[in-house]
């Protein structure tokens, strides 16, 4: 059984417990949208944490990410702070959007977040730009960019591919492909199985991970990072998941089959890391105080947001526009 | 008659209609086992199959082409895009498709297409899911807009929408679904271009679309307590606009408050105002005013109830006509 | 060498007849512009007049067609009058479209031209809903659709491949790959070279032909009608072309080198047509009675526009919204 | 000073701006060797090259998008959109990311992103083609838009649009291109929200929207040999607008029309009359008049040119004010 350097084993453990502060956050974002704190909805990524996790050890920090509404991950996962996400999530005026975005509009532009969006796809061309951008300075910057399998048919996407691809811009197209866009499987909405199919056809280097494994995604998104840097262009990594929760804390979404959303749960990432983590070399105790810290973290988070005051209407005209 | 929600009233029209044109078919998002993202579809899929209600992929321009595709092959269609805001993204497909086909093909083709859409502009759920837009599509020939805000109205409507051998953008109101009203239980379609008297009065008009109605009319309620007569009119459709009805009711109460919850810049109630002082100048005792949803991007959170007219500021805007 | 039978030759004498037809119209088309008499501008599709005729040869009476504005050879092609189609250039009352669609709008229902479009990619997922209308109604019945090189960066081309594919409706895919979106090479709006490409990557049969033989195209769309009327969905073919005139009558969009529109002229689908015929046993009398003919056709149909009435303005505010 | 076209002052805006903007970047089709689709880039690609003068894909949504992601970036980009109809195809890029990513991120992302895109309603290339949509984008909080009508304005506007960090939205007008006037030969900007007196009067007050500008001062020429003295407005920009200039003119002359060739329903004048109404009712001796385009999709050929506003139409409404 092979066992890993220390320093290996302190960054599975750094990856636990980001993905750990994702799934309690995600947990309590649910449980405080059904107490009325939470307005319109909230999209938890339960059951995906190991894609943002994995993608974002790939970065460096002065990396930049997009992602959609159901991107808290990718934002914790890129080294924001989950109080300001939370309160976000409240629209408290301590909030990184100053608690006008709510859940779908989170952005954290000091970390290189430059945010989530809730129009399904309209991101993904805003990423293509911020990398060419990258580009351009010749900073050795990439862009990274998360989107589900239902964005994976507007019509920006295929737009962005192929720009990204002519341009040779150092953007990651990470595709959450976790089999449904609110109700609608895959099945009804693309003839083949495999979204990775459609980059190559516009020549993007496109690859198929299992995305609820942590340490294949961050090596698939590591040799897009490296190949991006050195000038080489996008890459595509579809990554296999599936979506536990509701489409989202408002909407049901509901499944065609519930004994198939039970059997999801068998895949969990986060289980399937503490199994990692314990061959590698691990030992429980260590697992656990990663796990003790996410909970706190995302408690002083929810207590910070509670805390928080909710903007009022004298500040409405402000900021529609930037001052010169 | 029968006591239904909005949502049930909609979903009945089109069920009748489904049976009456066994071509008709559903284009959508979340519209087959689902029901529909606010369940205004619940049901027809189980009735009436794939086929006919079928579900698909998530692109809402070549969603509404496929429709129009269909329309003009003779198969009536409708289209559902899951909230108003996302006519963005098929904007091309609605304004200089749909609608003008008709006319620049010398009448060739036609296109029996409706296009159902939602505003959301009372839910909470932000910037780029609040927008009440239908301004943007009254300044479009070729368009038929009905833009109900009861159960009555809205089968009354859709069903006249679902004959008409037209493009019908057809605008509901999330807030609105779960509102009940008495629907007869016969048949009955309801013409376009005819507004609702809701409530009369002789002070002061008060035009309410869509989801301000409900606001209004505890408005007027309100106001006839303080002494004032508020007349509540709903235009029903945008195009045509029943101006007429709108109208002589300012003919009779020489003052107008317009309220609509899309933003108050170059808004319906700009419309609606013109073509007030256009036809009844010299009736008008003091200028029309506008109580409307602020010219900001919706903010998540619960400011966005403020931003969209409530009942205090249409009462303040009455009672300032008064003075 | 191979002697056709007397009704091949036929048909390849009426599709010289018809490319010729198509070609005279064209230069009138120019001229008329020249001469102030066609508003806007006009879109020739001289030089590709091999794809517009083979591909509709391989149609039957009751399929349809769609276009883009550089689609008069695709309305000769399905069948429509010229003289109608240049009534409508010259915005005539007796044009298909009464003179209010003009060189860009075309339309001829009876003859299943659905019709041309001057936004480009529209017209595809239109297309895409004509095809799904003739696949509910079961009568065999196929679409075909003809689009540029420039209209497959666009997003609704890659939502209707995807639409067309997964619910396998009897579309076929031309695209006219002329090399140019306006002044726009290939080489600056994609990364690979063949836009079929694309097209695989969602499942759909796809090939390349020389859209500069009119037998190859109309093969190539034979076995997609084929196929399409077996229920088998979807077919991609691009024909590679060139365009030799300037993008429209009013912009030049010229190109980058003179010298390369120069060779484009040996490349001319028309010539190579009548190679063909002379070697499949058609003598040089045939082949010049079918130029007469279209020469004779064109005239009329100039002779026809130039002497019908312009609409007027009372009629402006008519046809607005059909009748019930 | 110096006459130039309209052409050259943007041309010349931009390549100032270029110049002292050294990351700059133009993105949009045929913006290249060949100088836009009407020849507004003339020389820019010669002289900035490739990276800078990015010509590229047919696909207006994505380029816009690739605007937004370099604008937030901090390099400021112009986007070009060829006719102002396509602008269909970009709507949710404009309207719901870059109006609104500015606030609702809460300040965090800026977008110092220029769209121009032209007019092209007196062009007779059809219904797609000849649309003139500015009160869409007026409905829009978030948004700046300019909308010149002379050299002068436009080479200032531009210059104020490319250091401004906010979406603006720059509206040119096909005919107008060849339009020649004064400019400075020393670099000046206008600031946005200030209109434009073109000629001054004291009768009715013409207010007039880019391509219809040298037909109203035409017309305003002509009434005055009649007798009837017309103050001749150009608000410059709609967003914001100023409307004071229109409203102190309203209050000197009483009258007012507005003409513009986008459609007459829920178009630009009716926005502008219902805030002049609001702001200066009793000042009003006749109804505010609209000369607006008609409401039809625009035929090709010689009609198109009596859909849109013209001298006569401008005049007859003014003779029938002062009636
Ligand atoms: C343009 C647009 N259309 C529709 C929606 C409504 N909507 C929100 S999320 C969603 C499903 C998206 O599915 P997918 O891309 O797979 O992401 P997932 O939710 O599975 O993470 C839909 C249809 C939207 N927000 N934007
Ligand atoms: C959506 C849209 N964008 C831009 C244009 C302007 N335009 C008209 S034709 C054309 C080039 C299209 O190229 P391609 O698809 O290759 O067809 P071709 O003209 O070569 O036949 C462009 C950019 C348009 N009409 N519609
Ligand atoms: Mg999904
Ligand atoms: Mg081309």
């Amino acid at each position: 059984m092979p066992v890993a350097t220390e320093n290996a084993i302190y960054k599975l453990l750094e990856m636990y417990r980001q993905m750990m502060t994702i799934r309690y956050f995600e947990e309590n974002a649910i449980e405080l949208f059904a107490k009325g704190l939470i307005t319109g909805s909230t999209h938890p990524c339960i059951g995906q944490e190991a894609i943002a996790v994995g993608a974002c050890a790939a970065l460096e920090e002065g990396d930049s990410v997009l992602a959609t509404y159901r991107g808290h991950g990718a934002a914790i996962a890129k080294g924001s702070d989950p109080k300001q996400l939370m309160a976000e999530l409240l629209t408290r005026t301590t909030g990184c959007c100053k608690g006008r975005g709510g859940s779908m509009h989170l952005c954290d532009k000091k970390k290189g977040f430059i945010g989530t969006n809730a129009i399904v796809g309209a991101h993904l061309p805003i990423a293509g730009g911020a990398a060419l951008a990258a580009k351009m300075r010749g900073a050795n910057r990439v862009v990274l960019c998360f989107f589900g399998d239902g964005a994976s048919c507007e019509g920006e996407f295929f737009e962005t591919l192929n720009m990204a691809a002519l341009w040779k811009v150092p953007l990651i197209f990470i595709c959450e492909n976790n089999g449904y866009a609110i109700s609608v499987p895959t099945k009804l909405s693309q003839a083949t199985p495999d979204i990775a199919d459609r980059a190559r056809g516009f020549g993007i280097p496109s690859l198929i991970v299992d995305g609820n494994d942590v340490r294949e995604v961050k090596e698939a998104v590591a040799d897009g990072v490296a190949r991006a840097r050195l000038g080489d262009g996008p890459t595509f990594i579809e990554c296999k998941t599936v979506r536990w929760e509701r489409h989202s804390a408002f909407s049901s979404g509901r499944y065609e089959n519930p004994e198939e959303a039970q059997r999801w749960k068998t895949v969990d990432p986060i289980p399937r890391l503490e199994r990692i983590l314990l061959e590698e070399g691990a030992d429980l105790e260590q697992i656990n105080r990663e796990r003790v810290a996410a909970q706190e973290v995302v408690n002083d988070a929810v207590q910070f947001a509670l805390q928080s005051p909710l903007p009022d209407m004298d500040s409405i005209y402000e900021g529609i526009f930037a001052e010169a | 008659m029968a006591v239904v929600t909005m949502r049930d009233a909609i979903n009945q029209a089109i069920r009748e209609e489904m049976v009456q044109q066994p071509e008709m078919v559903l284009l959508g998002q979340d519209i087959g086992a689902y029901g529909g993202t606010f369940g205004v579809y619940r049901g027809l899929f189980q009735d009436f199959g794939p086929d006919r209600v079928r579900d698909g992929p998530l692109c809402e321009s070549a969603t509404v082409g496929f429709g129009i595709g269909l329309a003009v092959s003779g198969i009536r269609c409708i289209v559902e895009l899951e909230f108003m805001d996302f006519t963005t993204v098929a904007m091309d497909q609605i304004v200089n498709q749909a609608a003008k086909l008709h006319y620049f093909m010398g009448g060739q083709l036609t296109v029996p297409l409706v296009i159902r859409t939602p505003i959301a502009s009372r839910m909470g759920m932000g910037p780029q899911h609040s927008q009440s837009l239908e301004a943007w599509f009254m300044h479009i020939p070729g368009l038929k807009i009905a833009i109900p805000s009861s159960p009555y109205e809205a089968k009354g409507l859709l069903k006249s929408a679902l004959r008409d051998p037209n493009p019908v953008l057809f605008i509901e109101n999330v807030k609105l679904y779960n509102r009940k009203g008495d629907v007869p239980e016969d048949e009955y379609l309801i013409p376009f271009g005819t507004a609702s008297i809701l409530r009369s009065g002789s002070d002061v008009s008060l035009v309410a679309i869509s989801g301000t109605v409900p606001e209004a009319l505890a408005a007027a309620e309100q106001l006839a307590g303080e002494g004032i007569s508020v007349e509540v009119l709903d235009p029903c459709t945008l195009n045509p606009l029943d101006i007429e009805t709108l109208a002589n009711s300012l003919r009779k109460t020489g003052r107008m408050v317009i309220t609509h919850d899309g933003y108050r810049t170059c808004g319906v109630a700009a419309e609606i105002s013109q073509r007030i002082m256009e036809e009844c100048f010299d009736y008008l005792n003091a200028p029309i005013t506008r109580v409307a949803g602020l010219d900001v991007p919706v903010p998540s959170g619960p400011l966005h109830m403020d931003v969209v007219p409530n009942q205090q500021r249409m009462m303040a805007a009455v009672r300032h006509l008064m003075n």
